[in-house]
């Protein structure tokens, strides 16, 4: 069974004549246990898709559904506890005057869950974080470690199901490197499903099963990771974007060394 | 079809402007109503003195209408100001607007001084203190501008009449213009600046100058102080930004980077702030134009509203949420012209 | 530094809301209307009780006292060009008791009413005016009246019915319009602003040398001090007494004191419990500061005074002598059952000197344990409080009587027929502090009819004896003084005592 | 390398912040030729900071110390405001990273580039306007006569950085830093701005010190690297030869990224070493 | 189950430590940073004076600011009457100490009636925006077009003059401009991501105003307030100077000035001492605000 089913999602922002529509007939089915990824050229709908499914826009029309149950346009706790999200910019998703134990014990309060405490220092745990963090404010954590702390507030609620809007993106290669190895040990210990935006082909190829590329609001093409890596590719445009990726082996370089 | 577009568009923002227009004076008429209303100031005793007797109390009391219910009192009001009738000032017994265009006009001038004064320091002050930030001067300007902001100016303006008018006489004293020139030139503007230059009456001219310097300059502190920090804090943001950096890699002398890059960024800001500080002189008039007899809108506005004289009061505070918010249009237009990413 | 030819004055027009002599109330607005209206008689400025003669060259009472005819001169015009006649004096006296405002008030107390006044007041032919008395009263008084009411100045009929709407009698028009014969012309009024004069040419008397009088409204002493010390104003009126004595030291400016007829005083109202008590009065009459308010608030301001009547009257007593004892005040208040004095509140107009009274007052009463709260306000709020008998204390100024004559004072001040709330005598400052004597009432209304003037005065001097012994709720502390300061080059300027001070004869010396 | 355009040596760079020091940049030491000279290391390794000073740029609460800073036959280091700015643009300039931040909002984009021209030509406006054109016409800008009057909103990010080159390029500078030019771009634009920029210098022998992060990019794209940890450069080696480099912070700075096909099941991180910061 | 109880309530403790440790550290860092600055230094040592001062008024007061000697009136700063004495003969350095509790008894009515209301109704319209936001800014943009002074004539005219009502008049001018920082605010934090990461997880309206929006405006606002006190004080001044302020013989700054005026060219004690005071504590709060400002600014 597909545990995230997208069916023919539209949106438009804007009215009347300022009308501009965002997304057109999105269809995506992930797996329980997948993780798929959303690649495409900046402005294509990628976060917009992210956002319908965690309940940021309400006025999309088309049919969402996770765990076989339809989405309401409305927000309700149910979706938080089963899907929760992780932003791109580390900097931006703590709240600056809240300490870390304040930020992880929020989601617990609002869903009435007990053992607080407990549930704290495993979670952190989890994310390679030691209990000395716990009273830290955002500010005297580094961007990696802000991104641990995010990650565990998304996974304290024990959703099954993590949206990552480019998790890395704004991080160093060799933290980036940290946190890609972390949400692929986690998803193997917990069996999370992930459904994650980014726009290096690397880190899908590392992370991800299968991947959608998107171009301006349409989804162009779903294919494996490992057609990807081996050039399968069909659609023009996602062989476009793997020959700009520099990130090839060493071998492929001198090949590609002509362009320049 | 595009023009069509931004046509309606336009169309619309400026419907909803007018309407909200609309609403903010209806409810500045409703509030200045039921102020009148709550206020235990007899309007009547006002008009017939403390020693009247009975009789002519009553009779007064149903000639101005006081016996009919509130709503119909609200009700009739709003008729007559549909019909463009704003009624008679107890105070002067003449129409309302008449007055008004015979008070407004000395504020609008103080304040227009003052603002004048306010741009014309505290622009460039702002402007080098923002360059020199942390330094000396930046301290002094900083230190200089708050005074502004910090002293009362009904004391500052006794201060200066002493020391500027009875010491060195170098400027005139209370009112608008020494008093044996009062009343020479006819009115036209009601600016008397503007009229006695119209009627190229140079000694009435000089005299006015010389009486509206003082209490324009000190009215003016507060604008200078305002907006001397203004500037400085968007002159800060805009230095720190990318491009001034660009600016200055391409090689350009400090001047450019400062006037022609960065204050050029800051200008729409600025008329903002400009506009809104010139709205506040012309309400905030009122301690310096009684402490220097200035006879303007301050004044009106505040003996009719102490007479109880709600016709005068209603209409005077009608008049500056006028102001207000056309001063708020003026701004979001001065947006659409100076602001090339608003100007679509 | 001001003209040779015009002349500058400097004062509070906070009281100038209308020139229309049926309507203005206040002495700012006779200072200005004295100049631009002529009236039948006029009385001398230091001497109020000496009647001259002006429109009217002559005058005679009848024999039982009930009518007074007027000879008027034939050669007074007005500014609008039309000859100055008796149906314009009979329109103008008819008029204020037509439109019943606020200076019809003296004009009923003597029983005209806006219904008999054609028949008593008439213009028997182009030059003769025939006033008679519908009550019998003093003809004196009605003569006093005449001279000194801002009620009395003579209008321009036509000139004024041309301006008439919706039948106002040309009331709207004459708010801010003047159709007079006066020495001066109306340039220009702007209320709270100033009024500007210019000589009118064909005044039948000697035209003013002034060409021009500018009156600019000034409330700040400091700057009138200012100004008056540069010479940028010629005349200063209402300043602070700090500021006029320093400007008496200085040999270009000259002071020149007016007594008025009204008087400062500390009321209580006796629809309070409290102050019904006669002791409780008493306790105030000792727990007020006379002799220290009168010396250090109320120079040039007032002079110490402490009767009902105006001084300078033969009929006035001398001083009780009322002084501050805390002591007594103190047994008083026990013996009234407030041993331990009580919480009250004092309303005051928030202007010197009367907000320092009031300040004094609040720190000797505390002295005796009363707590006084002070409410300031302006003359509206503060008198209409007490017109509505809600007050409990109140520090005023009235006594309103410009007529040199005890009756009008006590008219004023102590006379009270009625004492219901529903009688609403709210031009009675008695009925106001609801203070009711019979006795007193009496005796006034007597007086009045009494022709032999010893016996006269010696009526009202039972009055102030009476009402010092029952205590009235009114206490007089000082009396009225208008302090005037002037450059020393401004000749021929004398202050009135009924405020109608003309400058048709001022000049300047260079 | 055969003619030295700027030598830099022992380069000291401290910010003092609140009363305390923080030693941004110590003992860089490089020259360059005509060639493409890359910096790269991880953020906040001091990058901008190295090719800030070297316009004398920095901010206020900078100290900038250096045994040398020898530019042709000028110091840098006793170069006064003047002489700065006679350098600036007209002889070393330097590419921001985002056009979106590093474009004057209100002004004209094209009147920027001419502007630039202006300041160091005296020319008249017209002349400059018509250079400006062919400059935008070079960074292959089509209908550069429209381009010229758009606002700096009204351009794409591609666009936009192509004029910013345009802008850096029109005084004929000898030499140029580039900082970050290409990250705030989507992948398909960056390699048309760096194929152009590619063009541009070799065109008009220009020496290109070339700031990055990314090190695959630096490594097909410039002649020399210098890796930067900690405000030093621990490394300066050949592009091609970037492979063998031997130091373990170069090292792990290439393994950490994943790449397409990659078969590792965990990445490489990296495992600092205290003693990199004493050489 | 005792155990769990113990550690749940150390932990909240804990956590509450924490979170004093780190707010007593920001304000510790905070008062070291303004320190540094010597104008804003000054203008704290001010302001604090200033609350010293009103606190041990009794104390620090050389006279009675009450007591009239009629006989001792106008007399000029000496040995023994420091800044002179008033027309009434009363103590003018008394009455300026006592008079301090009157001006941080304006000081903090007003702010405890504006910075909650002005927060409330920002934040709200922020954070709603659509029908709610027009509403409250059109109540907002009345408040705001009512010029101040005038709003608080009329206020006072309508309920009579006194300190109270003075102080809900100029409250009442106040809060509008607190209310638009605190909406602009809200308007930019509402699309923040922490704020859509509490969004996602359920939480209530409410809650994330009250919790995660409110504390991020603070700080601006609380600049913003401390700004006002100045304008505050001036306008209580103004106020007392037209006569509508603190009533007679509250030794209300403004309203010294206002009676002392008449003495002003003889006895310039009179106005100098209450003029200056207002002066030095609205340039203090400005001087204490602007340093705020700067210490709060996330830029720096
Ligand atoms: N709130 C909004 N109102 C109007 N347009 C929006 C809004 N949010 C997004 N858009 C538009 O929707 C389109 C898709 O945006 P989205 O953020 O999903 O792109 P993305 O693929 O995530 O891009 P990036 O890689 O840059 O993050 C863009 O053109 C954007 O301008
Ligand atoms: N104005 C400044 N004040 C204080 N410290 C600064 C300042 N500018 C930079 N720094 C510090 O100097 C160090 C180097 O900064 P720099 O910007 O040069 O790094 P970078 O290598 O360019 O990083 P990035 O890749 O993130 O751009 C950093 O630790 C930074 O915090
Ligand atoms: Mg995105
Ligand atoms: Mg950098
Ligand atoms: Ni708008």
């Amino acid at each position: 069974m597909n545990i995230i089913d997208i069916e023919k999602l539209n949106l438009s922002f804007g009215s009347g004549v300022n009308e501009s529509k965002v997304l057109h007939d999105v269809c995506l089915q992930i797996q329980a246990g997948e993780s798929f990824g959303l690649v495409g050229e900046s402005g294509s709908g990628k976060t917009t898709v992210l956002r319908c499914l965690a309940g940021q826009y309400h006025h999309w029309s088309g049919q969402l559904s996770v765990n076989g149950e339809q989405l309401q346009h409305k927000l309700d706790k149910k979706r938080c506890i089963d899907m929760q999200m992780v932003f791109q910019d580390p900097y931006g998703s703590l709240h600056p005057r809240h300490s870390i134990e304040t930020a992880l014990a929020e989601p617990l309060k609002i869903h009435k869950m007990d053992n607080r405490d407990e549930r704290i220092t495993t979670i952190l745990k989890k994310v390679g974080l030691d209990n000395s963090f716990r009273y830290r404010s955002p500010h005297q954590l580094s961007g990696g470690q802000r991104q641990r702390v995010a990650i565990a507030r998304a996974l304290i609620l024990e959703p099954k199901i993590l949206l990552l809007d480019e998790p890395t993106s704004a991080l160093d290669v060799s933290v980036q490197a940290e946190i890609l190895n972390l949400l692929k040990d986690l998803k193997e210990k917990e069996g999370l499903t992930y459904l994650m935006v980014t726009h290096d082909l690397g880190v899908v190829s590392y992370l991800c099963d299968r991947v959608a590329v998107m171009q301006s609001g349409r989804i162009v093409e779903t294919i494996s990771s490992d057609d990807l890596a081996n050039h399968n590719a069909s659609e023009p445009y996602t062989r476009m974007l793997l020959d700009c990726c520099y990130h090839t082996e060493a071998t492929n370089v001198t090949a590609e060394s002509n362009i320049y | 079809m595009l023009t069509f577009q931004l046509s309606n568009k336009r169309f619309k923002h400026f419907f909803g402007g007018l309407s909200s227009v609309a609403i903010t004076l209806l409810g500045l008429l409703a509030l200045t109503f039921f102020i009148g209303r709550v206020m235990p100031i007899d309007p009547v005793l006002s008009v017939v003195g403390p020693d009247a007797d009975n009789s002519t109390y009553e009779q007064v009391y149903k000639e101005m209408g006081l016996d009919k219910p509130l709503y119909t009192q609200y009700l009739y009001y709003l008729n007559d100001i549909a019909h463009g009738d704003f009624g008679n000032a107890l105070l002067t017994g003449r129409p309302v607007i008449e007055d008004i265009a015979r008070v407004f006009p000395a504020t609008l001038e103080l304040a227009t001084v003052a603002i004048i004064f306010g741009i014309v320091i505290g622009i460039p002050l702002g402007v080098y203190a923002a360059v020199n930030k942390g330094r000396a001067v930046d301290h002094i300007i900083r230190v200089i501008s708050l005074f502004g902001y910090s002293t009362p100016v009904f004391w500052v303006g006794m201060i200066g009449l002493i020391i500027f008018y009875a010491w060195l006489n170098v400027v005139g004293g209370s009112g608008r213009v020494d008093l044996a020139y009062d009343g020479f030139v006819d009115p036209v503007t009601g600016m008397l600046l503007i009229d006695s230059a119209l009627a190229r009456d140079w000694d009435v001219f000089q005299s006015a100058i010389k009486h509206i310097i003082l209490p324009a300059f000190i009215l003016g502190l507060n604008a200078v102080s305002f907006i001397t920090r203004m500037t400085r804090s968007f002159m800060l943001e805009q230095l720190s930004q990318e491009y001034i950096l660009t600016a200055q890699v391409k090689g350009l002398p400090k001047r450019v980077v400062i006037w022609r890059h960065a204050f050029r960024n800051i200008l729409v800001q600025l008329l903002t702030i400009i506009t809104l500080s010139y709205g506040s002189l012309l309400e905030g008039a009122v301690l310096i134009e009684t402490v220097f007899a200035w006879p303007g809108f301050g004044q009106y506005l505040t003996s009719s509203l102490l007479l109880g004289d709600m016709n005068a009061v209603v209409a005077s505070i009608l008049l500056i949420g006028l102001i207000f918010i056309s001063l708020n249009l003026l701004t979001d237009l001065l947006y659409r012209v100076f602001d090339p990413r608003t100007r679509k | 530094i001001t003209p040779e030819n015009q002349l500058v004055i400097g004062m509070s027009m906070d009281n100038l809301l209308s020139l229309d002599p049926a309507s203005a109330s206040g002495l700012d607005v006779v200072s200005v209307n004295s100049n631009l209206y002529d009236m039948l008689i006029e009385l001398a400025p230091k001497e109020p009780s000496k009647i001259s003669p002006a429109v009217a060259k002559s005058w005679s009472i009848s024999e039982d006292g009930n009518r007074i005819t007027f000879e008027l001169r034939d050669d007074v015009i007005f500014h609008s060009g039309n000859k100055l006649t008796a149906h314009d004096v009979a329109w103008s006296l008819q008029r204020v008791l037509k439109l019943n405002l606020a200076l019809a008030s003296t004009w009923k107390t003597y029983g005209f009413t806006a219904d008999n006044v054609e028949q008593f007041i008439q213009a028997k032919d182009d030059y003769t005016v025939e006033i008679s008395l519908p009550e019998k009263t003093d003809p004196n008084l009605v003569l006093y009246t005449l001279g000194s009411s801002p009620s009395a100045f003579i209008v321009d009929s036509k000139e004024v019915l041309k301006h008439e709407k919706d039948g106002d009698l040309g009331h709207a028009w004459l708010t801010t319009n003047v159709a007079g014969s006066g020495p001066f012309q109306l340039r220009d009024w702007r209320a709270k602003d100033r009024v500007l004069m210019t000589r009118f040419d064909d005044y039948w008397r000697e035209p003013s040398e002034m060409k021009r009088i500018v009156m600019r409204h000034m409330t700040e002493s400091q700057s009138l001090r200012l100004m008056l010390e540069r010479g940028d104003i010629d005349i200063a009126m209402g300043m602070s007494v700090p500021d006029i004595e320093a400007l008496k030291k200085d040999d270009n400016i000259r002071s020149e004191a007016t007594i008025r007829g009204t008087l400062y005083y500390v009321a209580v109202s006796m629809k309070d419990d409290k102050f019904s008590n006669k002791k409780v009065r008493e306790a105030v009459r000792y727990l007020i500061d006379y002799k220290g308010i009168n010396d250090s608030i109320m120079p040039n301001y007032g002079v110490l005074h402490q009767r009902p009547l105006k001084l300078g009257l033969d009929a006035t007593l001398p001083e009780p002598g009322y002084a501050l004892n805390v002591q007594k005040a103190k047994t008083l208040l026990a013996e009234a059952g407030y041993p331990d004095g009580f919480k009250t509140s004092i309303r005051v107009l928030s202007q010197l000197p009367f907000i320092n009274i009031a300040t004094s007052l609040q720190s000797t009463l505390a002295q005796a344990g009363i707590d006084a709260e002070i409410i300031t306000g302006t003359g509206n709020q503060v008198y209409g409080a007490m017109r509505e008998r809600k007050f409990e204390m109140l520090v005023g100024r009235g006594g309103g009587g410009i007529e040199p004559h005890p009756h009008s004072s006590l008219r004023s001040l102590v006379y009270n027929p009625d004492n219901s709330d529903e009688a609403k005598l709210t031009n009675f400052q008695g009925w106001r502090t609801g203070f009711y004597s019979p006795e007193i009432n009496t005796i006034i209304e007597n007086a009045l009819l009494e022709k032999d003037a010893q016996k006269q005065i010696e009526m009202y001097q039972d009055v102030q004896n009476i009402y010092e012994t029952q205590i009235g709720a009114i206490f007089p502390v000082s009396q009225m003084l208008d302090t005037v300061l002037l450059r020393t080059d401004v000749k021929h300027y004398e202050g009135h005592q009924a405020a109608t001070t003309r400058l048709r004869e001022v000049t300047k010396e260079r | 390398m055969e003619d030295t355009k700027l030598e830099v040596k022992n380069l000291q760079i401290s910010f003092s912040h609140e009363g305390s020091q923080v030693n941004a940049v110590r003992d860089v030491s490089f020259t360059l030729g005509q060639e493409k000279l890359a910096i790269v290391g991880e953020s906040g390794s001091g990058k901008s900071t190295v090719g800030r000073s070297l316009l004398k740029l920095h901010p206020k609460n900078a100290t900038v110390k250096a045994e040398k800073l020898q530019f042709g036959d000028i110091d840098l280091l006793q170069a006064n405001d003047k002489t700065m700015q006679n350098i600036r643009g007209r002889r070393i300039s330097m590419i921001m990273q985002d056009p979106k931040y590093s474009l004057n909002p209100v002004m004209k984009v094209g009147d920027q580039i001419a502007e630039a021209y202006l300041a160091h030509y005296k020319v008249s406006k017209k002349i400059a306007k018509e250079k400006a054109i062919t400059m935008l016409e070079k960074v292959q800008i089509r209908d550069p006569e429209r381009v010229y009057s758009l606002y700096p909103h009204e351009v794409s990010g591609g666009m936009g950085q192509r004029v910013m080159i345009a802008m850096m390029l029109i005084p004929e500078p000898e030499i140029i830093i580039a900082d970050e030019p290409t990250s705030a771009l989507d992948v398909s634009v960056q390699r048309q701005v760096l194929n152009l920029l590619d063009e541009l210098i070799s065109e008009r022998n220009i020496g290109l010190i070339f700031i990055s992060h990314d090190l695959d990019l630096v490594r097909n794209y410039c002649d020399r690297v210098l890796v930067m940890y900690a405000g030093r450069v621990v490394e300066s080696i050949k592009a091609s030869e970037l492979e063998n480099a031997q130091h373990p912070y170069t090292q792990g700075l290439l393994k950490a990224p994943p790449r397409i096909g990659d078969i590792r099941n965990r990445l490489p991180t990296l495992q600092r070493d205290p003693s990199w910061l004493f050489n | 189950m005792i155990t769990n109880s113990t550690m749940k309530s150390s932990s909240i403790s804990k956590s509450t430590n924490a979170n004093l440790m780190m707010l007593l550290k920001t304000v510790g860092h905070g008062c070291k940073r303004i320190i540094r600055n010597p104008l804003t230094a000054a203008g704290l040592v001010v302001v604090i004076l200033l609350l010293v001062i009103a606190v041990f008024a009794p104390w620090i007061a050389t006279h009675n600011p009450l007591a009239q000697q009629l006989s001792n009136s106008l007399q000029a700063p000496s040995a023994e009457h420091w800044f002179g004495t008033d027309e009434f003969g009363r103590d003018i350095f008394s009455r300026l100490v006592y008079g301090s509790r009157i001006t941080l008894y304006i000081i903090a009515l007003v702010t405890i009636i504006v910075g909650p209301i002005g927060l409330a109704i920002g934040t709200i319209s922020g954070y709603f925006g659509g029908i709610i936001d027009t509403v409250f800014m059109r109540i907002t943009d009345i408040f705001i077009s009512f010029p101040g002074l005038v709003l608080a004539l009329a206020f006072v005219a309508a309920l009579g003059p006194g300190l109270e009502h003075a102080v809900i008049a100029i409250a009442l001018t106040t809060w509008p401009p607190i209310a638009r920082l605190a909406r602009a605010e809200t308007l930019q934090l509402r699309k923040a991501d922490y704020i859509v990461a509490v969004q996602l997880q359920g939480a209530s309206a409410t809650r994330i105003i009250f919790r995660h929006i409110v504390p991020m405006c603070l700080s601006s606002v609380i600049v913003r307030l401390t700004m006002n006190m100045a304008g505050i004080i001036l306008t209580a001044a103004g106020l007392g100077f037209l006569g509508l302020g603190a009533q007679a013989p509250l030794p209300e700054w403004g309203a010294m000035i206002s009676t002392g005026r008449s003495y002003m060219l003889e006895n310039w004690w009179l106005v100098a001492a209450p003029g200056a005071a207002i002066m030095l504590v609205s340039l203090a709060f400005n001087l204490l605000g602007d340093g705020l400002r700067d210490l709060l600014d996330p830029r720096n």
